[in-house]
């Protein structure tokens, strides 16, 4: 009998376990393009809140975009120098629709309220979402990778609610 | 030998583990195919709102919001503020969301190729298919003859319908058909004869005591029922339901009653009331005409109600032919009297027998009896918000000459000396050609095919029509056999005013806003009309001078509101649209209820249970026609005894063909919403008989059975429901579902063309 | 003859696997199966296949328990062939409920993590699905441990399962001893896994208590008699003594007609009208068909198990008789879950229908091809088991205390385990609409159990102390 | 001491199943506190002292039977029609269904889930899928349903579903609500007081610090807001001020089935003669 088979099946089968672990973990975001190189490293610098451009952040369940409107109250006037900043009103000559691309996605069964985290619960953004300080790039990739646990945890620190409809739709 | 070692165990434990493992990571295992949230565009916005709307799907005219998450209609509810629905919606205002978004409905113009119903379409752009219809039309007109289109329109109250009509009086035809006939068409004529208005009567029911229902439909289906609905959220009257089959809705008592037989019981009602002195007399002998005997000057001595009832309709002579007990019909009439403010009303399907303008008048006669008009708890006339039609249209030589042509249905002729149409002869008198050849056919919010009985002679009809234009939304059955669809918009895509006739009494004019996108290539029927008459030109042109249907609405407000004398009324046409945008339309308070009887617009000023003016107009027909139809020539309510449909040994059963809560005029059926609502218990989708089980037992049947219903001129297929909520001898089924129209004998009431819904015989047998 | 019969079963399978696919493919609108009050019912033919052929093989596995506990010599045989028939039945009654799960896969992940002990399903999935039918395996592999290790040499699998059997007579001791306690202690755990079983199907909410207990009852008692006449069938097929299991089955049967009986009339006689429309539609309503069926069936079989009685009765016979008694007993499952929800519900819902379909009666025929095909493959494979005798006098064996160390940590350790995790899944301090604090408590509940069913594993494995030079030997090969 | 043949190997591999055994206990175990971590929701204190008991009131003399609270039922919580498919439209879903005749009614009553007190369904639940919030409220999780349907057979009221196939939407699911999620085939659903949109009014109070007034309450769930004649009435039957404990202590007050002992929070006004 050959031992030496039966290691390389093994070591073969675990390492295949945990990169298909790896593998579950990423979410599909694939060649994602934002419809403007818009920093938010720029605007935050520039003394700017959160929910300046994500208005619903503080009253809604969803914090929502900004839309082009919102933008121009700013962009109507040259701001900055960067080379791309003009684009943003090239959207109002087309006509066109500033259409960004979400990239977190709640799964189909929960709910989550950005108005009870943030305004009922008084948690930073930070809390959940990376330091958007240090991105220079419009993101292309999620950056919350949470998952029921993560929730649970906090809310069982923080007091909160435990009632699996609490979170679950 | 393979030994088994203790690596192998190792291994073996250790794979077990990683698998384990690999489980307990196995993210997101609850996978649905669908996302709750589509992608669309604008997805990301969580953009959400409500607009205000009217709904459609019946003639109520309740006042709705949508609600819109990102661009899609996700909700209906009924408006809070709305003084018709009061935030209340039935099952069929809400259902409106799944004909939006049918997969079904038709995409873009439609031009028919290869033979007519062969189901072979090209899809067409709106100019080419406008251009199509012009050309036909404008041939009409440069033939002389007009006339030859015929529209026949299933909506009432909107200003599609009147700029419909405004079109036809511009390019010459008469042939603007509404489906009053097959509706209420006794109810609304009797209130037309007998108080001077046309339309249905308002009922003060929050205030009411007792209600006599006559039929079902109003407390059930009818564009009234929701009125109904409300009025018991305060306080309900004590409802006291007279109809073959007991009514689906909430109710005191049933009291069954053969088909057709309604009008007797009026009247034996009546007699009673007279008989026992229950009747109001201050306000009879003030505000009623032709109680007792009256001459009249062209038809001469006419004989009261005093006297026909006491002498033709005690309680005893009518048992025959309503089959309730004397002693019913008095304890009734008693109930009636002693409450105080009890009214009776019928509807459409107690006036749907041969007998139909008679029973509705005998009704409505009780409650001049009983005082009720005008009075808390009382009977109203019907109010309409008064919006002023455009300036009259200009019609040309042609056109006036298409119009003097007489009503293809017989409207207006001997052959409907009373009534305002009759969709039902349109097929007849197309396949004869009489009184003249149809060239073009338009069918507005209808499937004829689908909703009227008669179905042969409306596919040989639709046949022999050179054009047939259907504007459904779907490809209906009489849409399959059209040579052009122009797919109208839904009223959640379009903009439209409706007058609404509040069974409340309060002026209402509803508005429909687009509540989404177009989904489809597809155009309104008003902007379709626009454009017809532009393509036309001429006078026709000059009639609709419109850019598009919004601008002719927003003119006809115009012109509505610089008549109106109201303070509160708003500055601007401008300002008037915002506010019936925010709020779903424009209404008064209720008009006073309290205010006693004034002067009814009748020859008398009084309520007329003679009508005069049926005596004129009877008296002016032609003998011949007199003599023909046996007319007694008095303004009398002519009751005589109902007429069947089949021979009584062949076919022992009535078919009574009802309205259930989910029934929807026009393209209920492709709801499967409404087709599943679990007010039949079991499988909701099968057409059910539901019959007496002293009759099942006559012919052998059990519930569940498979039977086929038979009438003189068709059958169907149905499932057997025994049910004592059928009285003995009728057998009950809902319409909506295809099958039961196709049973119906084309039959109506001579006098007022009202179709004889109720007026077939038939008979079931099981079937394997 | 042999061969076209285990061809036909082999066919079987595949249908009722492709029938399967079916379902997983289509959903349960494949079966028709309805909702309880829109004119169906939910439980269906699966739910009645897991009924019977669970209670059958736990009264088998009682029978075992029974001869085994009794050392009765002359049915050591009978008492094989029940743990066979009992494996083969729990397996079937597994393929059953795996059949009639919506989601048969969430089932193996979330019923580990989150099962609820106050559910009745809990028992049924963790005593009757998991412990019994460990504890069958178990029994199985320490019963036939002698002739495993005479097949040792040809295969490594064999000769696992008879790692470290001695043919001593101190080994053999043990052996008799081990057989007698776990037959012991197995007999209520098989015999409370019949009683929940019962619970599951008889008592139900928006029924008189009373009721649904009889139901019970009868429930157990129509169940020891379909596993007693597979038992007797099995036994006379192999030409072993049977006779005894003939007569308890007579006494079975005819118990259970006693039952059905007045169950019935019981149920005619309640004031609620729920129970008495359901007790109408088994006397001359919709399902009164197969209620006189039932009946019938079961006054035949009781007299034709009298007939077996006798030695002389043909296999055909007894064959005969299994069949109406399990036919029987099926209907009576069919009809007490059925009937109940097509007809006695508490509201005035409308009467429903349930006519199982061809995709159900597909699957059902797989899962007892199945069965039958391991039980003959085991029957094939599994050398007889020795019955316990009596102790033989020997030298007493050593490196006791080692042994009984281990069998009782594991016993205590695995009841210990087997405490905790019930009560965590029980919800012990947690908050009462919530989660277990622990997710996977009914996981350690099992564990323990195992454990203590190991227990004896253990006490047979640890090896004697070694007599001085006799490690070294080698092994004798051939 | 008698020896057999085969004593050495066979007591070699007995060892060798020990180890085993031992080693893959362990490996099932480690798997087993990797699951736990990730799926374990126990909590250390339970929150939200709220002792709200959410309830309905349905008055059996106001209904007209119209049928609207069951369209606004299955539209605001994205049930699927069954359809005309001969499969499927047997099993048709509604939360909110027409129970033929009811004690204290003549005609079809409406008849929601009745969210008892003591819910039998969430006794014989064996995953916990189905259980009783702290607000009342009988809740099916069904991403925990592993659909063995025992809630079905155990409710006294037939007032639970199972999807007997994948759910289909007619045309595109662009009309679906994105506050409640569509449910997969396989899995058990039921009436949840329109939970969604309890919580989005709790949740608007709390963000807008107003008070929670019962008149907003009143037509909270989509069957209420619909009801034309106002015959539903949703609130806290635990606030003796409510408009529903008012009516639940009327003398027409009737609870379905009280001999099962599941102590309804669904209460009917039966109809007056």
């Amino acid at each position: 009998m050959s031992h030496p088979r039966g290691r390389i099946v093994l070591l073969v089968a675990v390492v295949a376990s945990f990169a298909g672990m790896a593998g579950a973990r990423r979410s599909p975001a694939g060649d994602t393009r934002q419809p403007l190189p818009m920093s938010h490293k720029r605007h935050i610098t520039k003394d700017m809140k959160c929910r300046a451009c994500h208005q619903g952040v503080e009253g809604e369940a969803m914090a929502s975009f900004p839309t082009l409107a919102d933008c121009m109250d700013c962009h109507k006037t040259p701001q900055g120098k960067e080379p791309a900043e003009p684009e943003v009103r090239a959207f109002v000559a087309r006509g066109q629709d500033l259409t960004w691309v979400r990239l977190n996605r709640l799964a189909g069964h929960v709910y989550f309220s950005h108005a009870a985290h943030v305004t009922l619960a008084s948690m930073k953004c930070e809390e959940c979402h990376r330091d958007m300080k240090a991105v220079d790039q419009a993101p292309t990739e999620p950056d919350i990778h949470a998952q029921m646990s993560d929730c649970v945890a906090c809310h069982r620190s923080k007091h909160a609610s435990l009632d699996c409809l609490a979170c679950h739709k | 030998m393979r030994r088994f070692g203790r690596r192998e165990l190792l291994g073996g434990a250790a794979l077990a583990g990683a698998a384990v493992l690999g489980c307990g990571q196995k993210k997101d295992p609850y996978r649905i195919d669908k996302p709750a949230v589509p992608r669309v565009p604008g997805w990301h916005s969580g953009e959400e709102r409500w607009v205000l709307s009217t709904c459609a799907l019946c003639d109520a005219g309740c006042g709705i919001k949508v609600r819109v998450v990102e661009g899609r209609a996700v909700k209906i509810e009924g408006n809070p503020e709305h003084p018709v629905n009061r935030g209340g919606l039935c099952s069929r205002g809400q259902a409106a969301l799944q004909s939006l978004y049918h997969p079904e409905r038709v995409g873009s113009p439609l031009r028919r190729m290869g033979s007519r119903g062969e189901g072979q379409w090209k899809p067409i752009s709106w100019d080419e298919a406008i251009g199509e219809v012009v050309a036909k039309l404008a041939k009409l007109r440069a033939s002389g003859h007009p006339e030859r289109l015929v529209l026949i329109d299933g909506e009432s109250g909107t200003f599609s319908r009147d700029l419909w009509a405004r079109f036809l009086l511009a390019f010459g035809s008469p042939n603007h058909i509404g489906l009053g006939s097959t509706r209420a068409a006794g109810v609304r004529l009797a209130n037309l004869y007998t108080q001077g208005r046309y339309g249905l009567p308002a009922y003060d029911l929050a205030r009411g005591r007792v209600l006599l229902a006559m039929g079902t439909d109003l407390l059930e289906s009818s564009g009234q029922a929701m009125y109904f609905w409300r009025a018991a959220s305060t306080r309900r009257p004590r409802v006291l339901c007279v109809s073959p089959r007991r009514p689906g809705c909430r109710f005191d008592e049933w009291i069954p009653i053969a088909p057709g037989g309604y009008g007797a019981l009026a009247l034996s009602l009546a007699h009673v009331l007279v008989r026992d002195s229950l009747i109001d007399r201050d306000f009879v002998r003030d505000h009623v005409f032709g109680f007792s005997a009256w001459q009249d000057p062209l038809a001469g001595e006419q004989r009261g109600l005093e006297e026909t009832v006491r002498v033709d309709y005690g309680p005893d002579k009518t048992k025959e032919v309503t089959d309730i007990p004397v002693a019913m019909v008095e304890r009734l009439a008693h109930m009636l009297a002693r409450q105080g403010s009890a009214v009776a009303v019928s509807d459409g399907s107690a006036t749907a027998a041969s007998n139909g303008l008679a029973t509705a008048m005998a009704i409505s006669a009780l409650n001049a009896l009983l005082g009720n008009l005008k009075r808390a708890g009382g009977v109203r006339l019907p109010v309409d918000v008064g919006v002023a039609d455009w300036d009259t249209p200009t019609a040309d030589v042609v056109a006036a000459a298409g119009n003097a042509a007489p009503r293809i249905d017989g409207a207006g002729t001997a052959a409907c000396p009373l009534g305002r149409g009759r969709v039902q002869a349109v097929p007849g008198a197309i396949t004869s050609a009489k009184p003249y050849p149809v060239e073009a056919l338009f069918l507005h919010s209808t499937d004829p095919l689908a909703g009227l009985p008669g179905r042969q002679a409306w596919i040989a009809a639709l046949h022999q029509v050179p054009l047939v234009v259907s504007f459904s939304p779907w490809l209906d059955d009489s849409a399959r056999l059209a040579d052009l669809v122009l797919p109208d918009r839904l009223p959640l895509e379009a903009w439209e005013v409706v007058r609404v006739a509040s069974g409340a009494g309060e002026p209402v004019l509803g508005l429909r806003q687009p509540v989404v996108a177009p989904l489809h290539d597809t155009r309104q029927a008003g902007d379709v009309i626009v454009a017809l008459a532009g393509g036309l030109g001429g006078s026709i042109a000059r009639s609709v001078p419109w850019k598009c249907y919004q601008d002719a609405v927003t003119v006809r407000l115009q012109g509505w509101l610089s008549s109106l004398e109201d303070d509160d009324a708003p500055a601007d046409v401008q300002s008037l649209l915002s506010e019936m945008k925010e709020a779903g339309g424009w209404w008064r308070e209720s008009a006073d209820a309290e205010a006693g009887p004034s002067e009814l617009p009748t020859p008398s000023g009084k309520f007329e249970i003679g009508s005069q003016v049926i005596a004129a107009r009877m008296a002016k027909a032609p003998d011949t026609a007199k003599e023909s139809q046996g007319w007694p020539c008095k303004g009398l309510p002519p009751w005589e005894l109902p007429r069947f449909s089949g021979d009584p040994l062949q076919f022992p059963l009535h078919l009574v063909p009802y309205r259930p809560a989910q029934f929807v005029e026009n393209g209920g059926r492709f709801l499967s919403w409404l087709s599943e609502l679990p007010l039949v218990s079991g499988d909701p989708w099968p057409l059910r008989a539901e019959i007496n089980p002293a009759d099942a037992a006559r012919f052998g049947l059990a519930d569940g059975d498979q039977v086929l219903v038979e009438s003189p001129i068709g059958s169907c297929r149905a499932v057997a429901q025994l049910s004592d909520g059928v009285g003995v001898g009728v057998v009950a089924m809902a319409l909506g579902k295809a099958g039961v129209v196709d049973l119906v004998v084309l039959d109506e009431d001579r006098w007022s063309g009202a179709l004889a819904w109720q007026g077939t015989r038939v008979r079931v047998r099981k079937v394997s | 003859m042999k061969r076209a019969a285990i061809g036909f079963l082999l066919a079987l399978v595949a249908v009722g696997a492709y029938a399967w696919a079916q379902q997983c493919i289509h959903g349960d609108a494949v079966t028709d199966l309805r909702t309880i009050g829109a004119g169906g019912a939910v439980w269906g033919l699966y739910v009645v296949g897991d009924g019977f052929f669970a209670s059958a093989a736990l009264a088998s596995l009682v029978v075992a328990c029974v001869i085994r506990v009794r050392r009765s010599r002359e049915m050591g045989n009978a008492a094989q062939i029940a743990l066979l028939l009992g494996l083969a039945g729990l397996l079937a009654s597994l393929g059953c409920v795996l059949a009639d799960l919506g989601r048969p896969m969430a089932a193996m992940v979330n019923l580990p993590l989150f099962g609820r002990p106050r559910s009745p399903f809990f028992g049924t999935f963790t005593l009757v699905a998991g412990v019994s039918l460990f504890a069958t395996v178990v029994h199985l592999a320490l019963a036939t441990r002698p002739g495993w290790a005479e097949r040792a040499q040809t295969a490594w699998l064999w000769r696992l399962v008879a790692c470290g059997w001695q043919q001593t007579a101190s080994a053999t001791r043990r052996r008799g001893r081990v057989d007698f306690w776990v037959s012991l202690a197995l007999l209520p755990l098989f015999l409370g896994g019949l009683v929940i079983l019962g619970v599951v199907f008889g008592v139900r909410a928006g029924r008189p208590a009373w009721q649904g207990e009889f139901e019970v009852v009868t429930f157990v008692v129509s169940g020891c008699a379909a596993g007693c006449s597979l038992l007797a069938l099995a036994t006379r097929a192999s030409r072993q003594v049977s006779v005894p299991l003939a007569r308890a089955l007579a006494g079975l049967t005819g118990l259970t007609v006693l039952l059905v009986v007045s169950g019935e009339i019981l149920a005619l006689r309640t004031p609620y009208p729920s129970v008495q429309r359901y007790a109408r539609a088994l006397l001359d309503g919709a399902w009164s068909n197969l209620f006189w069926a039932e009946l019938v069936l079961f006054f035949v079989a009781a007299i034709s198990s009298l007939a077996t009685w006798r030695k002389t009765a043909s296999v055909v016979w007894a064959a005969t008789t299994t069949l109406l008694v399990c036919t029987a007993v099926f209907i009576e499952r069919f009809l007490v879950l059925v009937a109940w929800q097509t007809h006695g519900l508490g509201l005035p819902w409308p009467a429903g229908v349930y006519h199982p379909s061809g995709v159900e009666w597909s699957v059902l025929a797989g899962v007892v091809a199945a069965a039958v095909l391991v039980f003959l493959l085991l029957t094939k494979v599994c050398p007889a088991g020795t019955a316990a005798s009596p102790e033989p006098a020997g030298p007493a064996p050593t490196g006791r205390r080692l042994r009984l160390l281990v069998t009782a940590a594991c016993l205590i350790l695995g009841l210990a385990a087997a405490g905790v995790g019930l009560a965590l899944s029980a919800g012990l301090a947690s908050a009462p609409f919530l989660d277990p604090i622990l997710s996977g408590s009914p996981l350690i509940f099992l564990a323990g159990l195992f454990l203590m069913v190991l227990a004896p594993v253990a006490y047979e494995l640890i090896p004697e102390r070694k007599a001085r030079g006799h490690g070294v030997s080698p092994p004798h090969l051939p | 001491m008698k020896r057999g043949p085969l004593d050495d190997d066979v007591r070699d591999s007995r060892r060798k199943l020990l180890a085993g055994l031992a080693a893959s206990a362990a490996g099932a175990l480690a798997g087993c506190t990797r699951a736990m971590a990730a799926q374990s929701t126990a909590p250390v204190a339970a929150t939200s002292g709220s002792r709200r008991r959410w309830g309905l009131v349905i008055d059996l003399d106001r209904c007209a039977r119209c049928g609207g609270c069951v369209v606004a039922c299955q539209q605001e919580n994205n049930v699927a029609p069954a359809g005309s498919d001969a499969a499927a439209r047997m099993r048709p879903i509604h939360w909110m269904d027409f129970l033929p005749a009811a004690p204290g009614s003549s005609s079809a009553t409406p008849i929601p889930c009745m969210h008892c007190e003591d819910p039998p369904c969430v006794k014989v639940c064996p995953v916990g899928a189905t259980y009783k919030t702290e607000e009342g409220i009988t809740a099916q999780i069904w991403e925990r349903c592993i659909g063995c349907r025992y809630c079905m057979v155990a409710c006294p009221y037939a007032r639970r579903y199972f999807n007997w196939s994948e759910p289909r939407w007619p045309g595109d699911v662009s009309s679906l609500n994105p506050d409640v999620a569509p449910r997969p085939r396989g899995v058990v659903e039921k009436c949840t007081l329109c939970h969604h949109r309890i919580r989005a009014a709790l949740e608007r109070a709390r963000v807008d610090e107003e008070p929670l007034t019962d008149e907003t309450l009143r037509r909270l769930p989509a069957c209420a807001q619909s009801c034309p004649t106002l015959a539903i009435t949703f609130g806290d039957l635990a606030d003796p001020e409510s408009e529903v404990a008012r009516l639940a202590a009327s003398p027409r007050a009737v609870r379905l089935l009280p001999e099962a002992g599941t102590r309804p929070k669904v209460i009917y006004l039966r109809e007056t003669k």
